[in-house]
């Protein structure tokens, strides 16, 4: 898993049992309802398929399509054929897959990461308190072995498989509001109605990302084999494939959204553009995916979807034989485990060699490397030395980030805190900008004033109660070493005011338990919530048990509404309570007016200390692969490149 | 017709020779092992203090100098006049980042020349863990002005200095896991030769079956244990200490071989019947006549054990960083891009190949004239 | 001899019961388990797993039961139905995993044996009989210059070189169009064209304490009295050196196979990585990374198990070649 | 340096001439071979004779240039006169060109001294030989085969049918050398160059070997080098002797004018010394009969010694009176060596009595005695070893050597010891200013006198010489069994004196017990044994050996002992 993508899986949304929708007026989803106004006569089709169709193996081409195709602008028209390289890592890389495969969720992301755009679903309505939203899906849209998919299947998919207690211990998060899960009705074959207990305006933008992708996961006439509603000798089936219980079955059979046995079952139906032909399994050295005949997108000019015939992954254990690879030209599109800075250089070089050009990923993230001092740290002390905001103000302005970005990030960055990213709506210009300039001087003379003024031998300030002033943060170095360079850095920087840490290199699980049971003294982590701050917040207020590491205790007493955990100061709870009002409007104007109060709060408390923005990465395409955007987001919930919508590009 | 190789009895000096003059003569005659004894000796010299022969400090970063290409050195310093004295001398380089590719281009500003000394002060350092100190063999006399003999890394950090730095651990580790080897395979391997029986057959058959397991398998899986929280020296204790779990079982068999050929020579009964006791039997008479032995079998296991200790840091398992040695210095540049655009990364691979080769040909060397009397 | 080979086979019994144990041991070792680190994983990707989900799965991979008991399991599954238990991460039987890449290390290690051998016996009779000369010292230094080198370097650095400058498709074993096509001819003939690179790699490294005991054993020979007697019978040099002292001195030759494969095994698991073979080098350093128990025990079992029975085969080689051993 | 007129009758076969071989050694060159020169007639027999060191045995290496590395012939010529009058100067051809080729086991053949290692190990006999066939006589397989089965038959190999597939290992010393034999007559060469065939073997053994080269050298009318040290077997086999020394030809002439008339001092030097071992030393005439009255120093009862299936020693009884020197003869395997170190209980017997009375009358059985008696009583029974090289530990000093067994058993201390081991190395003829040397420096009589000074460091009562001179050349064995003599008059030693070889015996013992297979057969006093021995296998031994005298071959009249 190459850092920058890692950090941006931390975008979706937590569960969070306390969304409750405040009302909303209608009039905002008409807006969103922008279905496809014309159905085009369906004309250009993939060779193979259309001589496939003359033989009678395969229906007509209208035959195969739904009534009204989804059609999606190209730039270009594109020509059919060809195979899509791309390079997978060795240990379980499946979301490699996902992302060009793309989630042919219900609704999607558009290009900007901004708004949701219909997918599977042609349109839907909305109730005015956001508790109802009834999909209407495409007449005549097939699965790719051909059976109708209708919405019997997205009912068989909420109803008999998510909410199964076997399958799944608990609903996943994003289908239920107050501990409550969804109910999906079926009003006629093309319409289906999501009803929750509670209003969630935030419901369409979920389904986009590609957790919400279990409405349109599990084909009721294929999965309903293995369950044991539909089937009753299911357990010989289970004991035939030597597995211990019936989900094992199933999840083997139909796999999950994110587990490498979604990709091992060439005979399940999908709805993605391609379908599995070799598949993924634990010996495997390539996955090839097909063209799915039955996809239901077209281009403006009437062609099916998608233009390119296949994708071909490679597997390598060594991350250094895929940059290999890419220099000898042997991958079409690929940006995954190779774009860290360092190789930037080299890949810029051997362009020409690899007849290839970069294009611009837009990190979603907001803060490179965020620094979580812990306010609520078991010792007295050291809470109370945290908790001091002209404290953490010192040590800020004690950092030189200019030569941590000249350093570590090779310039290409600028010194920043957190919040949304400059150029988006809601980009808060103190939040972002505050104690961002080197200032030793005015750090030391707040560090005196504040009785830090005694030093010991080594020139280290002292604590009032005559303690050095230390602290360890704990870093994963296998999964940031970029933090690691930066702590390195802001060690000396602070030994130049005094103030003396130690940099913890710790090991991936040992940082969860450490998190969890509160026992850090600081940790870093990359701060996210640049594009998406409606999604992940954690840096703005005490919201994610994991991921808001200053304040663990707060984020458990938010998410178990007051049970546990520790009640937070009345500027917390403040912004708790707008960021559920801001959840619960749909419309986007009032939205950004309640969160520009969250964010001034935010800038206020000060809670946590930023280095420089999230650094834009970058991918390889190959030069005669058309129609990839020059500029995309890179993002776990905007799953890159999925969303820019693989199946329309094309070989030239 | 089996002259003494040794000459002529009426040889004085050859006559009262010991055992270890006698091998040392028979050592000299190879030059390659010769050689190999210097760049050892050396290479040890420099684990030993390696604050004084580096230039700058090994993990001191320095954002201008990221892939700083090696500075060539110049000794011969021609002044306008064309006159010219010996002064060693570098040249500042200028850093110029290309926008678009972002590598870093340095430049070579001839006009500029950092004089260099011999013995002048440098980063200050701490000598044997003993006391602070600033004299190095090579400063710039200006102590700012950092000097890239090998260049530098990604954090601009100079490889030269790190390269020494990581002798200290990387030759230590070495010499440690192959004592601590020694003396398993001496306690095992003695025990088996010297009593024989059923300990023989027993000894034998772990040894062949320790011989006969693949090292990296079994090396994975107790690295993977380690829990990488441990302080840098635990850690390099408990890697020495795998190291050589595997590596006493040549040792042994080696005992054990010279042990058992011994046990059957006469001067050794003669000994037992002179009246000597069981220990002065193995300490005064048998140990002298396989030490020899012994030290070429430990010389030749050194290498092992750092060509060992590289492996096991490239599976990301053996030393991690901030501590230094060739193992995680190879597996900092083992990737395309320092192929591609530093190459001068791979010089740590330089200093392995030459302390191995020179450590086998002295390995060598040394069991060529382990017994000069059986010639 | 064959009672000879009984009572190394039946030696071989309690040596694998050992390595099975000593696997089991060893990939226990590390802290937690394989349910820590996938909660691990699934936290990275925001899915937070609570308490009774991760006991809950940790019954159902067996996870829960003392060490002896995993291991009783683990093992009667293995020897009474060949059963090698179940891989966490991928959730497919271990043993459909292994056997390919087994066999596929088998083949790349054979290879490199006999490549090694190849270049080493050659050079060793070579430098025994041209002793001291220079060519003797050039020999010498080049063999050690091939053991110092890490493999790793080497490989990388070869296989970046192959693929950038001379366009050859390096990595893996196969080229696209044989990757998951059953074996046919011309995919053997493919394996072979990709094999070159390992094979150099390994047999590098492995020439050199070949040579060496080659050219000591050959030393020992040649000074001893047969040499003369064959002389004194008007054999020309060449066909007496190659009769007598060679064969001779072919014997621990023949037993070097004992220490070589473990070497050659271990070698080949460094360089499968860094050339992405498909062997059992990869898969095992990515399970033994992810503590999936089932599939990194096989693999540690299943190698120790074949340089074990590759020290027996060592064994018997030696009795065939070696008569006084044959008939003591 | 006398040389025989060129005798042109046609019979002879080689003729050498200022033959030179050199050594080129670190510190200069060794002349192995310095300017020697002699001719061979078809037919007869020349004897080589000469100590280690001599040059004998390059000499003949020289003949079929195969002389060891780094020799080579510097000058001289060999000729070679075939029967059809053409010849060859064999020192002129390329050691490794195709002629010197074709005369190797064609016309000259060649056999060796170590049986043991003399074939490869690892072919089968029948290869070995066929070789030769096939190589020179251009045989097919078949008839390569039959004609080396009719071979192995001359040279009286049982079962030549079966033996051709077996492999070396499976034959005892003399079989093998008679494959050797067999070998080397494969192509019937004129000449037959035999370098030292039976110094490894038993003397009964030897016997057969020499026996069977006369036979078929009378069959095949070839010329015969035959190289040796033991002037029995030069007397008993010769028609002409060449004497060398230090690479130097001493004496050359008819065998009868060798001993009876020799020319040369060093020659008379050498005839003297192995005749002075036919009768029994001065020393022990001058001494008074011994005291037979007394009681024995040490009585052995019903020793046995089993190594699992192989008695080595079987129920075995005999008695060391004080002063005395006991014999124990017999050839290898007859478990004499067993018994030697039985007394010192280097092995545990396993059954039997050595009771040993003490200075103080006190009677211990040291069989049973435990580890604090044992170290007791082996201070009083000291041994003296066989191997000159091995017995003394190469990292020690002389001095150190010497002082250990006082040093050990706490006697003296520093200054003390030190003149003590000045005393001992006088006692034994040693200069004590070489005290500080290792043993590497001393010669092999040198070293053995060390070993002696060790012995009797502890002032013992009892000597076991295990074959103490069987290792040292035949001048030295005289000199040495003399020392050993003195040193029992002036310590009042007793003697366990275990040798092969008759002469020593005879010259030294008072008493002798003859052992075969591990039991002794005859025991009495040195005459009566030597002289006329009762026991039939004693008779077959004593008649096997040669003696040195060409007037009294004796060789073919020998019987042999059948068990």
């Amino acid at each position: 898993m190459n850092h920058f993508d890692k950090r941006n899986m931390m975008g979706a949304g937590v569960p969070d049992r306390r969304m409750i929708l405040k009302g909303m007026a209608g009039a905002a989803t008409a807006s969103l309802m922008m279905g496809s106004a014309f159905a085009q006569s369906a004309k250009g089709e993939a060779p193979d398929l259309a001589k496939a169709a003359a033989d009678g193996k395969l229906p007509k081409l209208a035959d195969r399509l739904p009534a009204s195709p989804m059609v999606v602008q190209v730039d270009k028209v594109g020509k059919y054929g060809g195979s899509i390289r791309r390079g997978l890592r060795g240990s379980a890389d499946h979301n490699g897959i996902l992302r060009l495969v793309g989630n042919q969720g219900l609704v999607r992301w558009n290009l900007e990461f901004t708004e949701v755009l219909p997918n599977v679903a042609e349109k839907w309505t909305v109730n005015d308190n956001s508790t109802e939203f009834t999909f209407f899906l495409r007449k005549g849209m097939k699965w790719s072995d051909g059976k109708p998919f209708t919405a019997d299947d997205v009912v068989f998919s909420i109803e008999d498989c998510v909410k199964n207690s076997d399958l799944y211990k608990s609903v996943p998060a994003l289908l239920s509001i107050a501990s409550k899960p969804v109910v999906v009705t079926k009003i006629d074959d093309t319409t289906v109605k999501f009803t929750f207990a509670g209003s969630y305006a935030l419901f369409l933008e979920m389904l986009a990302t590609p957790l919400g992708q279990h409405p349109t996961l599990f084909c009721k006439h294929y999965a309903s084999q293995f369950h044991p509603k539909y089937n009753a000798n299911v357990a010989d089936l289970v004991k035939a494939a030597n597995l211990s219980s019936w989900p094992d079955l199933f999840r083997a059979k139909n796999g999950d959204i994110e587990i490498p046995s979604r990709w091992s079952n060439p005979e399940k139906p999908v709805l993605d553009p391609w379908v599995i032909k070799e598949p993924y399994t634990g010996g495997a050295t390539r996955v090839v995916a097909e063209r799915n005949p039955y996809f239901w997108q077209v281009d403006q000019a009437g062609n099916q979807l998608p233009y390119v015939d296949r994708l071909s992954f490679s597997i390598s254990q060594d991350v250094e034989s895929l940059m290999l690879d890419v220099i000898s030209g042997k991958l079409d599109i690929q940006e995954r485990h190779i774009d860290t800075l360092q190789n930037k250089p080299t890949l810029a070089q051997n362009m020409q060699k690899g007849g290839y050009r970069l294009v611009e990923l837009v990190a979603s993230g907001s803060q490179q490397c965020q620094i979580y001092l812990n306010l609520t740290h078991k010792d007295p002390k050291i809470r109370e030395m945290f908790a001091n905001k002209e404290f953490r103000q010192a040590l800020s302005l004690g950092m030189n980030r200019k030569e941590i970005i000249d350093i570590v990030y090779l310039g290409q960055s600028e010194p920043y805190q957190a919040g949304p990213r400059p150029g988006h709506p809601w980009y808060h210009e103190k939040l972002g900008r505050q104690f961002t300039g080197h200032e030793p001087k005015q750090a030391n003379a707040i560090l005196d004033k504040l009785g830090y003024d005694k030093k010991d031998a080594q020139g280290f300030r002292l604590r009032p109660d005559g303690q050095k002033v230390f602290f360890s943060i704990d870093v994963i170095p296998t999964l940031y070493p970029d933090c690691v360079d930066c702590l390195e850095l802001i060690k000396r920087h602070w030994a130049e005011i005094g103030v003396d840490i130690k940099i913890n290199t710790i090991e991936r699980a040992l940082y969860y338990t450490r998190g969890d049971n509160n026992d850090h003294d600081a940790a870093v982590w990359p701060g996210p919530g640049g594009l998406d701050p409606m999604l992940d917040p954690r840096d703005y207020f005490a919201q994610h048990p994991q991921g808001t590491r200053y304040a663990v205790p707060w984020t458990q007493w938010y998410v178990s509404n007051g049970k546990d955990g520790q009640e937070p100061p009345e500027s917390q709870k403040r912004r708790m309570k707008l960021f559920d009002d801001a959840r619960a409007t749909a419309d986007l104007k009032k939205r950004a007016a309640i969160m520009k109060e969250l964010f001034d709060l935010s800038a206020e408390g000060f809670e946590t200390i930023g280095v420089c923005l999230a650094v834009n990465s970058f991918g390889i395409v190959k030069t005669n692969l058309q129609n990839v955007p020059q500029k995309y987001p890179s993002a776990w919930s905007w799953p890159n490149p999925g969303p820019a919508l693989p199946q329309q590009f094309f070989f030239s | 017709m089996s002259e003494a190789v040794l000459g002529p009895i009426e040889n004085k000096q050859l006559a009262v020779a010991s055992q270890w003059q006698l091998v040392w003569w028979a050592f000299k005659r190879h030059h390659l092992a010769m050689a190999g004894l210097y760049i050892t000796a050396f290479l040890y010299l420099i684990a030993l203090a390696p604050g004084f022969f580096a230039t700058n400090d090994p993990s001191a970063q320095n954002g201008r100098a990221a892939y700083h290409p090696p500075q060539s050195l110049h000794f011969i310093d021609t002044a306008a006049d064309g006159s010219w004295t010996i002064k060693p001398y570098i040249h500042a380089s200028v850093l110029k980042r290309d926008p678009q590719t972002l590598a870093a281009i340095f430049t070579e500003d001839t006009s500029k020349k950092i004089y260099l000394q011999f013995l002048g002060s440098g980063y200050e350092y701490e000598l044997f863990g003993l006391f602070k100190t600033r004299l190095h063999l090579l400063a710039a006399e200006n102590t700012t002005q950092p000097i890239f003999i090998f260049g530098a890394d990604r954090l601009g950090r100079c490889v030269y200095s790190r390269i020494i730095q990581g002798a200290q651990i990387s030759l230590s580790v070495g010499l440690v896991g192959v004592l601590l080897s020694l003396t398993l395979g001496i306690l095992i391997g003695g025990v088996s030769g010297y009593y024989g029986g059923r300990i023989d057959f027993v000894a034998q058959r772990a040894i062949e079956f320790v011989l006969a397991l693949p090292t990296i398998p079994i090396w994975l899986a107790l690295a993977a244990a380690l829990p990488h929280d441990w302080p840098a020296v635990l850690n390099y204790f408990m890697i020495t200490l795998i190291l050589s779990l595997t590596g006493w079982a040549q040792l042994a068999r080696v005992v054990r071989g010279r042990f058992l050929s011994l046990r059957t020579e006469e001067f050794v009964m003669a000994a037992r019947l002179d009246g000597a006791s069981e220990g002065r039997i193995i300490f005064r008479h048998m140990l002298p006549s396989f030490a020899s032995h012994i030290i070429a079998s430990i010389t030749l296991a050194i290498p092992a054990m750092i060509l060992a200790e590289t492996s096991l840091s490239f599976l990301g398992l053996g030393l991690q960083p901030p501590s230094i040695s060739w193992g995680v210095l190879l597996r900092e540049a083992q990737n395309i891009r320092s192929i591609a655009t530093a190459p001068w990364l791979f010089i740590p691979g330089g200093a392995v190949v030459l302390a191995v080769v020179a450590l086998n040909f002295l390995g060598d060397g040394l069991r060529d004239a382990a017994d000069p009397y059986n010639k | 001899m064959l009672r000879f080979i009984a009572k190394r086979v039946l030696w071989m019994i309690p040596s694998l019961v050992v390595v099975s144990f000593l696997s089991f041991v060893l990939i226990q070792l590390p802290p937690g388990d394989y349910v820590t680190t996938y909660i691990a994983t699934l936290a990275a990707s925001n899915e937070v797993v609570d308490i009774n989900t991760a006991n809950e799965l940790r019954a159902r991979f067996g996870l829960d039961q003392p060490m002896i008991v995993q291991y009783w399991k683990w093992i009667t599954g293995i020897v009474l139905h060949g059963d090698f238990g179940l891989s966490f991460e991928w959730q497919q039987p271990v043993s459909e995993l292994i056997w390919e890449r087994m066999a596929l290390t088998l083949v790349l290690t054979f290879t490199t044996l006999l490549a090694t051998w190849a270049i080493a016996l050659p050079i060793g009779i070579f430098s025994a009989v041209q002793k001291y000369s220079v060519m003797d010292y050039i020999v010498t230094f080049l063999s050690f210059i091939g053991l110092a080198v890490p493999s790793f370097l080497l490989a990388l650095v070869l296989m970046y070189i192959a693929a950038v400058h001379f366009g050859q498709d390096v990595g893996g074993l196969f080229s696209d169009r044989f990757m998951n096509e059953p074996w046919s001819f011309d995919k053997i003939v493919d394996m072979l064209g990709h094999l070159w690179i390992p094979v150099i790699i390994l047999a590098v490294s492995g020439t050199a304490s070949l040579i060496r005991v080659m050219r000591a054993n050959l030393l020992d020979e040649l000074s001893k009295p047969y040499v003369t007697t064959a002389r004194a019978k008007g054999l020309s040099e060449f066909h007496l050196l190659m009769k007598y002292p060679v064969r001779i001195a072919l014997n621990p030759f023949i037993s070097t196979i004992a220490w070589l494969l473990p070497n050659l095994v271990s070698g080949s698991i460094i360089v499968a990585i860094v050339l992405s073979l498909p062997t059992a080098g990869p898969l095992l350093l990515q399970s033994l990374m992810s503590q999936d128990m089932y599939l990194a025990g096989a693999f540690v079992l299943l190698i120790c198990a074949l340089t074990l029975v590759g020290s027996l085969i060592s064994d018997i080689l030696l009795a065939l070649a070696d008569p006084r051993i044959r008939l003591e | 340096m006398s040389k025989t007129a060129q005798t042109d009758d046609g019979s002879v076969i080689l003729d050498v001439r200022n033959l030179v071989t050199h050594f080129p050694v670190r510190s200069g060159v060794v002349k192995a071979v310095d300017d020697v020169s002699f001719t061979l007639h078809r037919g007869k027999t020349l004897c080589i004779v000469g100590e280690s060191g001599s040059g004998k045995s390059v000499t003949a290496r020289s003949i079929l240039q195969i002389v060891d590395a780094p020799g080579r012939i510097v000058s001289g010529e060999i000729i070679l006169h075939r029967e059809d009058g053409t010849t060859t100067d064999l020192a002129g051809l390329n050691p490794r060109g195709k002629a010197i080729r074709q005369v190797r086991g064609r016309d000259i053949a060649m056999i060796f001294q170590e049986p043991m290692s003399s074939l490869s190990p690892v072919h089968t006999v029948g290869e070995q030989i066929m070789e030769v066939l096939r190589l020179h006589l251009k045989m097919d397989k078949a008839q390569a085969r039959t004609r080396c089965i009719e071979l192995l038959g001359q040279v009286e190999i049982p079962k030549p049918a079966e033996a051709i597939d077996r492999y070396t290992f499976e034959f005892s010393g003399g079989m093998r050398q008679r494959v050797m034999i067999a070998m080397a007559l494969a192509c019937n060469p004129h000449i037959l160059i035999a370098d030292e065939p039976t110094t490894a073997l038993d003397v009964t053994t030897q016997a057969e070997i020499i026996d069977l080269i006369r036979r078929l050298q009378n069959d095949h009318g070839m010329a015969v080098i035959f190289i040796t040290h033991d002037m029995g077997v030069v007397a008993e086999i010769a028609d002409d002797v060449l004497v060398m020394f230090r690479g130097k030809v001493m004496e050359h002439g008819p065998v009868d004018q060798i001993f009876h008339a020799p020319k040369d001092d060093y020659t008379r030097m050498l005839i003297g010394s192995v005749l002075k071992l036919e009768e029994k030393a001065e020393i022990r005439l001058k001494r008074p009969p011994l005291d037979t009255t007394v009681e024995p120093v040490m009585t052995v009862k019903n020793l046995s010694m089993h190594f699992g299936s192989n008695l080595a020693v079987n129920d075995v009884s005999l008695h060391v009176l004080p002063g005395e020197t006991l014999g124990i003869v017999g050839e290898s395997g007859s478990g004499k060596t067993t018994m030697g170190r039985c007394l010192l209980r280097v092995y545990q017997p396993t059954a039997g009595e050595i009771s040993y009375r003490r200075a103080d009358g006190s009677m211990v059985d040291l069989v049973r005695a435990d580890e604090g008696l044992l170290k007791d009583c082996r201070k009083e029974i000291r041994m003296i070893f066989q191997d000159p090289v091995g017995s003394l530990n190469p990292r020690m000093t002389v001095s150190q050597i010497i002082g250990e067994p006082l040093l050990v058993n706490h006697l003296c201390m520093g200054q003390e010891l030190e003149e003590r081991v000045v005393d001992l190395m006088e006692q034994v003829g040693l200069n004590p200013d070489w005290r500080e040397r290792y043993p590497h420096a001393f010669s092999g009589g040198q070293r053995q006198r060390i070993g002696i000074a060790r012995a009797i460091a502890l002032n013992p009562r009892v000597v076991v010489a295990d074959e103490a001179t069987s290792a040292l050349d035949v001048s030295l064995r005289s000199q040495m069994l003399d020392l050993m003599m003195n040193l029992q008059d002036k310590l009042n030693l007793s003697y366990v004196f275990i040798s092969h070889d008759i002469g020593v015996i005879r010259y030294m013992c008072d008493r002798v017990a003859v052992m075969y297979k591990g039991k002794v057969v005859e025991t009495g006093t040195a005459d009566q044994v030597c002289n006329a021995p009762e026991h039939p296998y004693t008779q077959a031994l004593l008649s096997a050996i040669p003696r040195p005298d060409p007037r009294a071959r004796s060789m073919h009249k020998r019987h042999r002992y059948k068990v």
